[in-house]
This record gives C-alpha cells, structure tokens and sequence, in this order.
C-alpha cells in the first residue's frame, strides 16, 4: 500500500510537471518499474490525443477508473472504439513468435479477429464488429483488460 | 493468513468487506458492473475491475467474468458477500479448480446443506429437532390419519411439487384430513401436473430464530448466539435482533447447542447461520442452514464483539478459531433495521433515484452500514437495500428507543424508504412487548 | 425526572444532548444565532429559538438572551454542552435564581474549583497528589534554593501574573537558579508590570490523563476510568483514548481513587473531570477539574457501555447513581479523533466554506458525533470542530487500525481538515506504541 | 409531540384548503386552543400582504423557522420591520388596562415606543427605530417572541 501511494504521489508530481513543460510523454524506467504516461494533445489538428494513462507492472491500468473512459470518447468523437467483451489478458498475437492479428493502419471489417483476450485459460478471439482503419492500439500485450476497456481506436469507412 | 481477496458482491457487503479487509492488512479488488461504476466505495479497494454490464448475469452473477478479473489481478482468495454467488456450490467448486480460495464453506457441505431432505437427514443424525411430519409422500387416507394423530393437530398438507400456497391445507381435526387430502391432491394436479403431497405439522404463529455459527478446519465450532427475525414481509426479514425476547436461558443453550451438533455433523467450515422456527411453546424445529454470512450478521456482531468478517477471512487463511465458546459473551441487546428504497406506502415497490439530501444518524450505540450518500444514484438494477441501522444498547427498551430516535433523524431525499415501516413496527405494543412472530407484520400492518 | 430541556449551546454537542433526551423522552429547546438558522439538528429539538446575531457574545455567550428564552419556552433545565457558558459560575447562580435547574454542578462546587489555588489546597486535603512548589509568591534567592532543593530539580519558575510562556524558565541546578530568577521576574516585570514569581517541580515530558467522575446529591461519586489525552497541539487536544496506555493497574486504581476523594471532598455533583499530569516514572499530579462534560466524553461512553449525557440529566433531575462502582467495568481500547475544519499544512488556521462532498465512515467499532453533512456551511464564527470519530475496539492495535481505515474513509471537500493530520499522528512508530507526551506532537511534527 | 404533530398536519390541511379555495385568512378556536392562519394576497394590489403564519397556544409561533423571515420581505420589499432585538414575551401595552403603544395606522417615528418585550421580569421598551405608519402588527398580545422575530410592519415615509 505504502509503496502504491509512493507511486501514486510520484505519478500526480509527473503529471504537474508535464502540465508545467507542455509535455506530452514521459516513459521511466527503473529495472522492473516502469512508470510511462501520456497526455492529451491540446484540442488543435495533432496526433491522435489521449486522456492520461498511467500503467505500473502488477497493477491494472485505470483505464476504466471513473473519469477515463467517458474522456476517451471526449477527444476524438469521430473515431469508434473496439472495445474488450470479456475480463482476461489481451494478446496481440495468436502466439508469441507471430505477427500481431493487426497493426495500426490495418483496415478491419466485422468479421476480422484483431487480438486475443484470455479469460480462465481459453483464448477468446476478438472481432472488430466494425469497418475502418486501426488507428490506435490502447492496451499493451499481456496486459490485464476490464469488460468495456478500449482496446483499439478505428476510424470508419 | 490470505494477502488478496476479491468481492465478488456489491454495495454495502462489498464494503463490508473492504473494510475488514483494509483493517487485516489484506489487499482487496473490488468488481462492479458498468452500473456501479461511480460507486464511491470502489476507491476503497487496492484495485477495481469492471466485469460487465448492469443486468447481474452478465456481471455479478458471471462466473466466468468472475473468476477471469481474480486471475488477472492475482487474487488468493473470493469473498463472495450474500446473494448472488453466495451459496452457489458450482462457483465455490470453480473457485477450488482454478486454486482460488473461496472464502464460504467446503462445497461439499454446501451442496449436503443445500438440499433439503439431505439437510433434514442430517439434522437428525445430529439430534436436533425437525418439524415432524411424514419422511416422503403419503399413499393414502388412513397412512394420513395415523401420521396425523402421530404428529398431532393441526397439520398442513403440502404438495411434494408445490409453490406459492397451492396444494396447500392446514388441518385441524381428523374429519377435515380427508377432505382436505383430496383437494390438495386435486389442486397440485392442475397446478404443477403432479398430485403427490407430503404432511408436515402446522407450526402456529412460529418465531423465526437462527443461530450464527463459525467453524474452522481442525473441527472447532463455536456459535455467537441467536438472532430473532421474526419481523418478515413476504419472507423479506425487516428487523432483526439478539437475543430473541423470549427465549429462557436454559432454551437459548439448548437452541445453540443444536446447531453446534448439526454444523459439526455437516463438517462445516467457515460462518453459517442454522435457522429454526420457534412455536408458542417453547420447542424448535430445525429449518435450514444459510451457508453464508447473513445481512444481519452485525447484530450478532453488537452483542459479542466479535468481528465476523474477519473470522471468516482468518479461518478462509487457514488459521483455526481461537476464541474457545466461553469467551463469547452475550451483552445487551441489537436491533437491526433495513432501510429498503421502497415505497411503504407503495405495496414497497423499488424507489430508485439519485439521493438529493442525506444526513445520516450517529452518536452513542448506533452503527450504520452503508455504502450509499448525498449524490448516490439508486440503480433499479439490484435489490433495494441501501442502508442498515444497527443499534446496541444495555436493555432491549433503551435499544428500541434508540432505534426510534435514529429512523427519527434519518433524512434520505427523495426516494421513499421503509424507514416509516420500521418506525411503525417500533412503535407498535406488540413489537414493543416482543411478542411477534413471523406473521406480525402482514397481519398488523 | 427532568421534562423539558434547553440546550445553550449549538453544534455536535447540542445535538449529542438532544438525542440523548429524545431517547429518554425529555422534550428539548434549541436555542440559535442567525448564523445556525438552517443547522439541521434544530428540527430534531422539540421548539429552537433564536437568540441573536452570530456573534458570540450577543447569543451562546449572552446570558439575559439564553435565560429568556428559558422562560418563554417553559423549561425544567438547561444544559450548557461545553464552552460557551459550561463554566461560568454567574450563569449557573442565576439559573437557580431563576428556578431552572443548570445541568452541572452545584454553583459553591464550581467555583471552588474554578479557582485554581482553592482547588490546590482542596486536593491537598483529600490527599491528592498536586505539583509541588511553593504554596505562593517566593521572595529572595534563599528561600528559592532551599525549595528548589526539597522539590528536587528540574524546577520552573513562573510568573504569578503569568501567560504566554513570558516570565518561565525551566532550572536544572542551583548555578542557573539565581539567574533564572532575576530574568524571570525583569521579565515578569516587563510584560506583566508585575514582577512576583512562584515555583514549581517541572514535569519532564508528561502525559495527560484525566479521570471521569459522576457524582450525585447524595454524596455517592463513581468514575469511568481514565482518559489520555496527552495527543495536543498549543495545548488543544486532538485525540484521545481510554485506557491509558502506560498506566499499570494499580496506578489506574489509586488514580481513580484520588479523583473520587478529591471530588467528595468538593461536595460536588453531576459531571466532572479531573485532569492530571503523569510523569515518568509514574507519579500523577492533579492539576484541575474540568466542571462539565468534555468533547471527549465518547471515549469513556465506549469502554463502558454507559452513556454520560443521560446520567448528567438523571442526576440533575433529582436520581441518584444506581451504579456501583463495581457495575462499571472497562472493555477493550476507545480512541476518538477530533476532526476540525483547520488546513494542517497552512498552521491549522480555520477552512470554513460549505461542504460539497461528504461521506462519513461507518461500519463495526465506529460512532460519529457530527452536526454536519454535505451541503453545511462551516462559519467562521466558532470553533472550527465538525466531527468526531469514535472507535471501540478489544485491542488497542485493532483501535488505531479502525481508526485509520476510518479517516481514510471520511470524505469531506473542499474544506481542509485535520484528517490527514489524524492519520499522520495515528502512523507513527512512536504513537503506535503508546510512547507519546503531551509534547509529542508539536516535537515531531 | 403528537398533538404537537397533529397540529402540524392540521395546519398543513388548512392551507391546502386555503390555496385551493383562494382564501387568504382562517381562525379557529376551541376553548384554549386556536389556530389563525393568513396568506399572502396574489401580488396584485390589495391588503397588506404576508407569508403563512401560523400560531398556536404555549407554542412558539415558528415565523423565526428557516423559510418564513425571508419570505417575509420577499412579499412587500417596500415596507420596512420592526424586529425584536431580544428574546421574551410580548406587550402591546403598558400595562393591561391601557391602551397599545400603537395602532394600525398610527404614525411613528425612530424614538416612538412600539411595544414591551419582558425579559428575565425586566419590561423593555422597544423603539420603532424607524419612521412611517404601522401597516402590520405582526405578533399578538402576550406572544413569545425569538431574536429577530419580525414585531410591526411600517410603511416608510
């Protein structure tokens, strides 16, 4: 616990400093801590813009935290989401030595299988059950997904 | 000693929860529904899991969601609160598969337990108690009017595939039996396609009393005396306390030592609450046993200063009981009441809504359980409990009165709650006086 | 048996003393300024009055208003709470006048004890312990060493006309004596136009622990133990708990036995506390009597399982303590933690505004005594307490684990509280192990 | 509590009454008990208007309730009040067989004794304060009356 406030009074110290610097990434590493947070791009033509996200090993992100998620739809509204039906661990690929099922840019349909989640040791394909461009990949592989976590970002036909 | 448990509940138990949790020292994930997803009480828990959306088969009843938010954040242990998974022996045996402890009892005493003519064998091994009546279905008229003179008057004829009061007689006499038997018979035919019926005697006006037992795995059980829950609508308990007013001390060992026996007989682990219906004359009949921890645990709580929760959690951990029984003593008296969003004057249908105003009770001898305040929404997803008052004071009139003055300051706007229900059954001579039974309300009211 | 109360005073402790008599069917009379109009415990009282504008003295501090308003709504008694007028003697002398009975002590007991060289000589009398020094002024160096050296160093020198830390100076020998003196007194002299100087052993680093009493017209007196209280910063306390946890059990008894002579010795009745300093080696020193009921009351309320405020309006009606001593017994560890509405991290000055967001803990082992709730606007024209927590609790690690997860738990925004001060001081190594004093606080934080 | 109750919701009757039949004054009397209720005119011209005011024996009158005093200025905010500065019992008189201090109608001025307010057995003289004629008196002859309590309404010069 102590150690998870530490981390959490480090991340809001980070967070004013890249308010303060107009930055928009910091990725630190320290052996198997990693701390990496992203902000939003002020709202002007820019790359695709995200609400702050913080990821520590062992712990799940809090992207389903409240204030998230209703922020990511909030950014860009002209994008759609695929997001995770299930509870599990999601995977990019069908195995550790293939390709991802898709990287950004890809086009998918409904019918395209765009990762794996991994709910009680069965392996879930998920389809995108909709059309358009990959344009952001939102989850890392292995990492832990809520149900309704966003996954992916497309941009429609 | 278990490190990290998810609750596998909601609202006020989830919170119930956490917080014995939080004061062990143990981790806690929390999971909710999209409907709960602004539950203040979420941020209370180390981690929180989304696993679905509002309708609780998709969520809070999903086993598989269930079991895939402990496997991605590493839990040792479920809890899973009342209701919902609680006494499901298929979860609880899921959970041993995937080598999480489920924090309840063996699954095999919980499908024993669960069965009821299984319980019923077992409760007589055990020496405790049932309401006699015949061991399955009776053939024929003059079987009946044996078993009924055997039993004694009134008796009630009950069809084997029965449900809600069809093929349903009580019994007063021989002369009626016969009658009786064949439109019964009848009745259960045209309703459920299946005549058979079965004779139990007819308990008259009967208290519902339950003791809280807690048992851990070397065989050591001890119990936390009894809770009265006489105060039932439609066999929703509305009020609830310890002891029961009418119990003499040399009935009340004797009520809890049954239970003692039968949950030793079952090889029970972990809390459950053994459920007896008390007649006018004193005796008790064994009903069932709850294999879980009960909304009304605090009153037992109150009055023995014993945390329950947290023995569930030790004993779950592995750790035996510590506290032989003569170091649970019974002191003063707890009353509990459900404070339900519904509408008293409105047959208590649900009453959801967003609570503009909240200002709770407090002060001397009252606890409120609750995981609702100013601004929370009352989903109309889930049961409609939103709060317990549970007060404990030296003598059960002091409690009362207590109690009054606390439905008295409880302003919750604008949903409509039981708080005047609870009020009025305070309020009432024969409440005052204990002495109800589990017919009370329905016949007061 | 008093029928109809009015309550001088306002906030927690108005409203703890109008539960209290709603519960034992005392009608109650709140009395207001404009500034607690819409305070939400007035519709609790049977009928409020306002009595004036928010300052202080031209309503809770303004005798005719409060004496009035007594008179216009037909009351037996007034209660004064604490502060505001709890201690002023004129006030309690014109009550009687009157004919209204003041729920406190008999006015010749208050002001005995309100003066603090009567009330030396008093303990003195009833062989009570009290810090020595000289019985008054000392005149020249000579008498001054000889004393010094029958108390035994450490010796302070204080200014008879005393104040503010001016006119003190702590001696450890004879070599620094003569120099303390002459700068005690030039500065005395300075500050005060007053040069006398007296002497006193000089406590090293003690604890303060008080005794709760209750004593009757009778003349019959039981306590409820101690409380330590040595949890204080610039000398306001800020948490408090009961037993003592240095005190072995002997020394808890002869404590209590000398607060029960000392208070038979005053004639006294109703509700007193009498306030020691413990030092060391663990020898008490009386220091006062505190003639009222204290905000820490609760702590003693919840290691007893007796509820103080209805034994001062029993008392004051005319019954006497039906308690023996030996009825009063002490279970487990209390702890209560005053929350103020104070920024910790800006020298705890006052954060009134109005409370957006609030939710209160609760669960087993917690009482809250608070008049606030979400949507109350804390004024700053009082003290700055809005809420106590309350925890019981069989061990005093378990106390302080509750307690924490309590404080955790409150949510109140966007005032700034002493919440995370609490939490601060309760997570302390030296805390937790009961090794404080009533410097403690201000030397590590 | 429960006549006191009762007459709550006696009270609550009678106005539902009042609004629904465009009453503006109700007084009832049983022996001791009475109960005198006035509403506020609709704010077109006409008599004096005022806020529900309601009064019953050995009760205090709640006009210092939450909601009445201000309401009390919201009706006619070009009249001015005479306020009680203390708390105690009402007197219209010097004594019981002399006259009031003042009438409707009657002119005063800032020095002009409006009424008694006794006090712990001491009679105080209140002063208008202000100047104009008495429209209103607010409180009846041996009323309690609270801090504030609003005593003469007064039309200004």
């Amino acid at each position: 616990m102590a150690e998870k406030d530490a981390d959490v009074q480090k991340i809001r110290d980070l967070i004013k400093i890249m308010k303060e610097n107009d930055l928009v990434k910091i990725d630190i590493q320290h052996g198997d801590d990693r701390i990496s947070l992203r902000r939003a791009e002020p709202p002007h033509p820019g790359p695709v813009g995200n609400p702050i996200i913080a990821s520590l090993p062992g712990l799940m992100a809090p992207v389903g935290a409240p204030d998230a998620a209703p922020a990511a739809t909030a950014v860009r509204d002209d994008l759609l989401e695929i997001k995770s039906p299930i509870v599990g661990t999601f995977y990019e690929a069908p195995s550790p030595d293939s390709d991802p099922y898709v990287e950004i840019g890809a086009h998918v349909d409904a019918q395209t299988v765009v990762c794996i989640v991994e709910a009680m040791k069965v392996m879930n394909e998920i389809k995108a059950e909709i059309s358009g461009t990959i344009v952001e990949k939102r989850v890392a592989n292995g990492q832990a997904v809520e149900y309704g976590q966003v996954l992916f970002k497309v941009k429609p036909e | 000693m278990l490190s990290r448990v998810l609750i596998a509940n909601r609202g006020e138990i989830a919170l119930r929860v956490i917080r014995a949790c939080h004061e062990m020292g143990i981790e806690t994930v929390a999971v909710y529904s999209e409907a709960d997803r602004n539950a203040s009480y979420l941020r209370l828990a180390n981690e929180s899991v989304c696993i679905g959306p509002p309708d609780c088969n998709q969520s809070y009843l999903n086993i598989p969601r269930i079991i895939s938010a402990a496997e991605i954040t590493n839990v040792d242990a479920i809890h899973p609160g009342y209701g919902f998974l609680a006494e499901n022996a298929n979860f609880a045996q899921i959970c041993s598969d995937c080598g999480i402890t489920f924090i309840g009892p063996p699954v095999e005493a919980m499908r024993l337990l669960g069965d009821k003519v299984e319980a019923r064998k077992l409760a007589r091994r055990a020496k405790v108690p049932v309401v006699p009546g015949s061991e399955g279905v009776i053939e024929d008229e003059k079987e009946a009017l044996r078993l009924a003179n055997e039993i004694g008057y009134p008796i009630i004829i009950k069809a084997v595939a029965g449900g809600g009061g069809r093929g349903m007689r009580v019994v007063h006499n021989d002369i009626s039996l016969r009658a009786a038997m064949a439109s019964a018979k009848a009745e259960a035919e045209a309703a459920f396609g299946e005549g058979s019926v079965y004779m139990e005697k007819f308990i008259v006006e009967p208290r519902h009393v339950e003791v809280q037992v807690m048992a851990d795995r070397e065989g050591n059980a001890v119990h936390f005396f009894e809770r009265d829950c006489s105060i039932q609508r439609r066999h929703q308990k509305m009020i609830e306390e310890s002891p029961c007013p009418v119990l003499e001390e040399r009935q009340r060992e004797r009520l809890a030592e049954a239970a003692i026996r039968l949950i030793k007989e079952a090889r029970y682990v972990n809390a459950a609450t053994v459920e007896f219906l008390l007649d006018k004359e004193g005796n008790f009949y064994f009903i069932e046993v709850n294999t879980r921890i009960q909304v009304e645990h605090p009153v037992s709580e109150m009055v023995t200063g014993q945390d329950l929760i947290k023995w569930q959690l030790r004993i779950a951990g592995g750790e035996p009981i510590t506290l032989r029984q003569t170091d649970i003593k019974h002191h003063g008296v707890a009353l509990e009441c459900r404070i339900n969003a519904e509408d008293p004057s409105n047959n208590f249908s649900p009453s959801p809504g967003t609570i503009s105003r909240y200002i709770a009770p407090g002060g001397l001898g009252i606890r409120i359980d609750t995981h609702v305040h100013q601004g929370w929404t009352i989903t109309p997803n889930y049961d409609s409990l939103i709060a317990k008052i549970i007060v404990h004071q030296e003598t059960r009139a002091e409690a009362i009165a207590t109690m009054r003055r606390a439905l008295q300051e409880f302003v919750i706007e604008p949903v409509k709650t039981t708080i005047p229900a609870c009020l009025a059954i305070l309020s009432h001579n024969l409440f005052v006086k204990g002495k109800t039974d589990t017919g009370f309300v329905e016949r007061t009211f």
